[in-house]
């Protein structure tokens, strides 16, 4: 067969979103690649120039709607930073509390929209039901399932409310079990690991110049994290580890990319424990919070995803004179002729699947 | 009694109580012209017209029977599934018509399924047919329209006529040719053809590709599928479905249970299972309409009722598969008396389909490459150990037998 | 390196000015605009900085102002006692007619669409950026709506 | 972390199927997970941000859940109060009795994005969010509530503290104030008095007169910016506060989120 190419998207089952992939193909052997964005760009930036501060927690959750705590959460750090707030304890370790729920929810999200790419529906099914129980989770402080609005300029919304540990640790318990469950049906099983296995390799030092960060940089081996690296919150007087894995030396597939999610997950829960256990009582919300605000700032987070960074300049109003959302999909996208070239389109799915891709954050 | 002689029976009352008589009195309406219907009214009361009757009779109850299961197929499908999926599946269709009509009558009808969720579940494949047919039906601007209504015909028509093709029993049987499941198989290899066919003519990249997998899927899979066949046709000496059931009832295995042709075939019935499974495109074989990397695959441009018989006919294709399996390894109808025979028939079939249900809802779909690979050089040389497996038991192990009186085993 | 002895060498380098530490691991400094191209080389090859995290524009009326955000993934800069990264943000200025600048993508892959989404957005030109195109909005668009003198209606429904 | 197996020639089929099988029996003989929607409904929790409501005996019409509203789908609009409306009215009795129309809040739901910034600003616990959630509608038009159809009265009125969400106070800059009391007529928390101001002053058209200048309660001030737009003479401008709770009503360590 000639080369050709095809137009995958934007609308597309492998898309997961609204994105534009042209592949050139040599009968099934990708040749070239072109990721085309902007269907879903909401200039966020410019709609942020014209609301106050506080108001941008409303725009920031829905930059990706599968993680919305998290970027809320970078928002409101980078504000803190500009404006330069403290944030009592408590809140802290009720936001990091939220922010690995968040991570949970979003990584089950991943693995959900995953497994229909290999062609495994019952999988999809299987991560959103467990997904289900920690968007019930969230539900409880913020009132909200998926846009949370909960995390707020200088602490968080209100306390948790009674009960909460109680239902949180019966859930996590309930998750770890199913998750033990699921590893003959997924990892553990033949025909997954046959599409997985060497499929969309890059090396490490490959992926930082290709501008490739978090679980996706982690599955080749490196240990960055920006929860350590970079800490915030609480992270750093937690107990935790980094979790890494890779294919070969130096290098990731698809299969230890979907492991090292897997693994964040069960971090995720023992951080989740111990952040219940240091937990001290207190306020909630910072005594002081401004609503103007000079000078400039930025602080980077660590977010399901990879490094998402929020660099702010306030000119003395109420309102961002320029507020800048770096995603980290956004450059991943952008070197995906890099890590698809020389595979079958048939791998198309599962390297970009892989890759966790969300549009909301890429087109802003 | 056998079918056909239940249909002729029912040809003869038919042709003498109510066709000639009315093609008589036709015959004599306008007595100076000679009529048709006269000619008719001849031919029916010769043994010839009987049984062209009676055969048409017979094919349609066969697909009467495959249509009835079709549903039930389907059914079962999304029932199994969604217990898999942790979900409850069809449960409330047609539940608009209850609210209608209590809109219209003013009170509830008397038919009430479980408190509030009334609805019949399996009347789910009835609303979706409605509404397949009133949608339209697209034929893209640039396609080759010719083989674009081929394609459908080509493959709806090869996988519906599978239907009559195999006997439920030796007594219920639509047709009965000595070459029977070569007959089978060849029907089994036309719709391939059609999909090349629709894939190519809808213009579209993603078809073509889904249409030119199915070709190397065909490759790949048809040569291991015959040969994992042939040890069985070896054992019976023929390719007459009924011969080969009445071949596996006689030897005996443990116990005194018949031993069916998975017992000695092991090899071949693995094969066969796997090489069916791609033949009848269930996943984790169904390439050619990948869903995640080509959409649809073949079917992308196809909408409306073509959409939903392609469908229909996919299952048809599984009825089948399941069938021949049936027919060549698990004894056919053969089964303790009270039930009876067809019943065994079935019940052995739905088995084999429940098992594909759960394979399809249990494991990903696999690569071209990859199929490729497994079919070449996986499954190949496996079928090819069966064959051998077979003539040593058939050929050689007699043949020393009687010069050094071995005991007899098979 | 320590990251103390990495700022008195950043100070040595042409072009730049006011090297400052405005957090524990994030060292802000100012940058000519024709000396970029070589530092940023330097930045990469001597000092190891792997990845591109941010190139931001913003219009500073009348000037533009570009912002680099670089950061170490496995280098060599360390700060003592402490698993924490070091950080680079890099200011420079722009004159409003010429707004051009050398291109990093050949350095940073990582920054090739970043660059574009200043061009994008802002309208920076990047000399030798390899596919200088818009990304986020249509090819055809007219001007650069981040742009403080861009003109854009504001459209409330009446209710 | 988790554990590595060896991949053997189980795992093709039949190990995976172990976890289907187990899933399949649980759901055929337990309760499968799914809700059927329309005829079963999950519980919100009590904190679930759901449609709008108002309790009209609350609310001094002071436009902040508006001012607050990212969207701008909240809109203050005139409304008539019956006599025992306007006697009910707590903290707005006298704005309602004085104005011709009180303002009460209307909500365009084909806007909302129910963030919830109207119930957690509103100073007095007026707005509030139910657990409704099933506002779909056949027209756009069906989307806007006017401001009665999200009146709610309560049996009980929660006696909440005055709050000043908004972080920010009005301050007055006396040399320009012309004594209008406009500021006075509008607060609608009725924190603004007139009192002695600037002696024998020079207005824009040249007469000199003795001007009254509003003084500000700020115990009770709720940060609304009603007065700086009301200002014809531009003098009054809003500049931050130190504590959220300086309301005077509000006791020390008492909980004020409501």
């Amino acid at each position: 067969m000639a080369e050709m190419w095809i137009s995958m998207g934007p609308q597309h089952p492998m898309t997961h979103g609204l994105w534009t992939l042209k592949v050139k193909v040599d009968g099934e052997t990708i040749v070239d690649a072109d990721p085309e964005l902007g269907y879903l760009h909401r200039s966020v930036e410019k709609m942020g120039e014209r609301r106050k501060y506080f108001m941008n927690t409303t725009l920031t959750d829905r930059l990706c709607y599968a993680s919305s705590t998290t970027w809320t959460h970078c928002y409101a750090l980078s504000v803190e930073e500009l404006m330069g707030v403290e944030v009592p304890q408590r809140a802290q370790y009720i936001r990091t509390i939220m922010l690995e729920l968040q991570r949970l929810a979003s990584h089950l999200m991943w693995a959900g929209a995953y497994m229909p790419d290999l062609g495994h529906i019952t999988g999809a099914l299987y991560f959103w039901r467990d997904r289900e129980l920690f968007l019930n989770l969230l539900e409880l402080p913020s009132g909200s399932r998926l846009l949370y609005n909960y995390i707020r300029i200088g602490g968080v919304k209100r306390d948790l409310p009674d009960g909460f540990e109680e239902k949180t640790e019966r859930i996590l318990k309930l998750f770890e079990q199913r998750l033990d469950e699921y590893a003959d049906l997924f990892e553990n099983s033949k025909i997954f690991r046959m599409r997985t296995e060497d499929v969309g390799n890059f090396t490490a030092s490959q992926a930082m110049n290709l501008g490739i960060t978090g679980p996706n940089l982690r599955g080749c081996g490196t240990k960055f994290d920006l929860r350590k690296q970079d800490s915030y919150e609480i992270y750093d007087e937690i107990d935790w580890e980094i979790q890494t894995r890779e294919a070969g030396p130096g290098y990731g597939d698809c299969f230890s990319r979907y492991m090292v999610r897997i693994d964040e997950m069960k971090e995720s829960v023992k951080i989740i424990r111990e952040c219940f256990k240091k937990m001290p009582a207190g306020p909630t919300m910072a005594s002081k919070v401004p609503i103007r605000a000079s000078g400039d700032a930025f602080r980077r987070t660590e977010d399901s995803r990879g490094e998402a960074l929020m660099y702010l300049v306030g000119d003395g109003s109420d309102r961002p004179y320029r507020w800048k959302i770096k995603s980290p999909m956004f450059t991943t996208i952008s070197a995906c002729p890099h890590y698809l070239k020389g595979y079958k389109v048939a791998d198309i799915p599962s390297i970009m699947g892989s890759i966790d891709i969300c549009i909301g954050e890429t087109d802003k | 009694m056998s079918l056909f002689s239940f249909c002729r029976w029912m040809a003869e009352w038919t042709a003498n109580y109510m066709l000639i008589p009315v093609f008589d009195f036709q015959k004599n309406l306008f007595p100076p012209f000679s009529h048709p219907a006269g000619t008719i009214a001849d031919w029916l009361g010769t043994d010839g017209g009987l049984d062209t009757l009676a055969w048409t009779f017979a094919v349609n109850i066969a697909f009467a029977i495959g249509m009835t299961n079709l549903i039930l197929v389907i059914h079962l499908e999304r029932k199994i599934a969604a217990r898999i999926q942790d979900r409850r599946g069809p449960m409330l269709s047609f539940r608009s018509f209850r609210e209608l009509g209590e809109d219209l009558a003013g009170e509830a009808p008397s038919w009430r399924f479980k408190d509030n969720y009334s609805g019949i579940g399996i009347l789910q494949n009835m609303a979706d047919g409605i509404k397949a047919i009133t949608k339209e039906l697209i034929v893209p601007a640039k396609a080759d329209k010719f083989l674009f209504t081929m394609g459908p015909i080509i493959f709806i028509s090869s996988s519906v006529f599978l239907l009559v093709l195999f006997p439920l029993s030796d007594r219920f049987a639509a047709s009965s040719a000595p070459a029977g499941l070569m007959v089978i198989m060849a029907a089994f290899s036309i719709a391939p053809i059609g999909v090349l066919t629709s894939g190519w003519a809808s213009n579209n990249k993603y078809s073509m590709i889904g249409g030119m997998r199915s070709a190397a899927q065909l490759m790949s899979y048809e040569i291991p599928l015959l040969l994992s066949m042939a040890g069985v046709f070896l054992l019976a000496g023929s390719f007459d479905p009924v011969t080969i059931v009445e071949q596996q009832q006689e030897g005996t295995w443990l116990f005194g249970l018949p031993m069916w042709n998975f017992i000695p075939q092991f090899l071949g019935f693995i094969v066969f299972m796997i090489c069916i499974l791609a033949e009848v495109e269930r996943v984790p074989f169904d390439l050619p309409e990948a869903e995640a990397e080509l959409v649809e695959g073949w079917t992308t441009e196809y909408s409306g009722i073509r959409y939903m018989l392609f469908l229909a006919a996919e299952y048809i294709r599984g009825f089948a598969g399941a069938a021949v399996c049936t027919i060549l390894f698990l004894g056919g109808w053969a089964g303790p008396w009270p039930i009876p025979p067809e019943i065994w028939f079935l019940s052995k079939v739905y088995l084999i389909l429940i098992f594909w249900i759960f394979i399809r809802w249990t494991v990903p779909r696999i690569r071209t490459d990859q199929i490729l690979e497994l079919g070449w050089k996986k499954l190949l040389p496996l079928s090819l150990i069966n064959i051998l497996i077979v003539i040593f038991m058939v050929e050689i192990y007699p043949y020393f037998s009687d010069i050094v009186n071995l005991p007899e085993v098979f | 390196m320590e990251i103390t002895k990495f700022m008195k060498k950043l100070s040595s380098h042409k072009g730049v000015s006011d090297v400052a530490l405005i957090r524990d691991n994030v060292v802000k400094l100012d940058l000519g605009k024709e000396d970029s191209k070589d530092f940023f080389i330097s930045l990469k090859e001597d000092y190891g900085f792997e990845h591109c995290s941010l190139i931001s524009a913003i219009d500073n009326q009348p000037q533009f102002e570009l912002v680099y955000h670089f950061s170490v993934i496995e280098g060599s800069i360390f700060i003592k006692d402490s698993p924490k990264t070091v950080m680079i943000e890099i200011h420079i200025f722009l004159e409003r007619d010429t707004p051009t600048i050398e291109s990093v993508s050949d350095l940073w892959f990582g920054a090739n669409w970043h660059e574009r989404e200043a061009y994008d957005l802002m309208g920076i030109y990047f000399l030798g950026h390899p596919d200088l195109r818009r990304v986020l909005l249509p090819e055809g668009f007219a001007g650069h709506p981040l742009r403080k003198d861009y003109v854009y209606e504001i459209h409330e429904e009446e209710w | 972390m988790s554990s590595d197996r060896d991949i053997g020639i189980m795992d093709i089929i039949v190990n995976p199927m172990k976890v289907t099988l187990k899933q399949f029996f649980k759901s055929t003989f337990g309760k499968p997970t799914t809700v059927m929607y329309p005829l079963e409904k999950r519980a919100p929790p009590p904190t679930y941000r759901g449609m709008n409501a108002v309790i009209w005996d609350l609310c001094i019409g002071c436009g902040i859940c508006g001012e607050v509203c990212p969207n701008k789908c909240l809109k203050m609009k005139p409304t008539e109060l019956s006599d025992e409306e306007q006697d009910r009215a707590w903290y707005g009795s006298h704005v309602a009795k004085r104005k011709s129309k009180a303002e009460r809040p209307a909500i365009n739901f084909g806007h909302c994005m129910f963030c919830g910034f109207c119930e957690d600003y509103c100073p007095t616990g007026a707005m509030t969010m139910t657990d409704f959630y099933e506002l779909a509608d056949t027209s756009r038009e069906g989307l806007i509530y006017p401001a009665r159809s999200m009146k709610v009265d309560l049996p009980e009125l929660p006696q909440l503290p005055l709050t000043n969400y908004m972080m920010e106070s009005p301050i007055l800059n006396s040399e320009t104030c012309i004594g209008c009391s406009k500021c006075v007529d509008n607060c609608p928390t009725n924190c603004i008095i007139m009192d002695e101001g600037v002696i024998n002053k020079e207005l824009k058209n040249g007469t000199v007169r003795n001007v009254e200048n509003p003084y500000f309660d700020y115990t009770i001030c709720i940060g609304c910016s009603t007065c700086v737009k009301v200002c014809p003479a531009d003098c009054l401008h809003m500049e931050p506060i130190s504590n959220s709770s300086s309301s005077g009503l509000t006791e020390e360590g008492e909980v004020t989120e409501a």
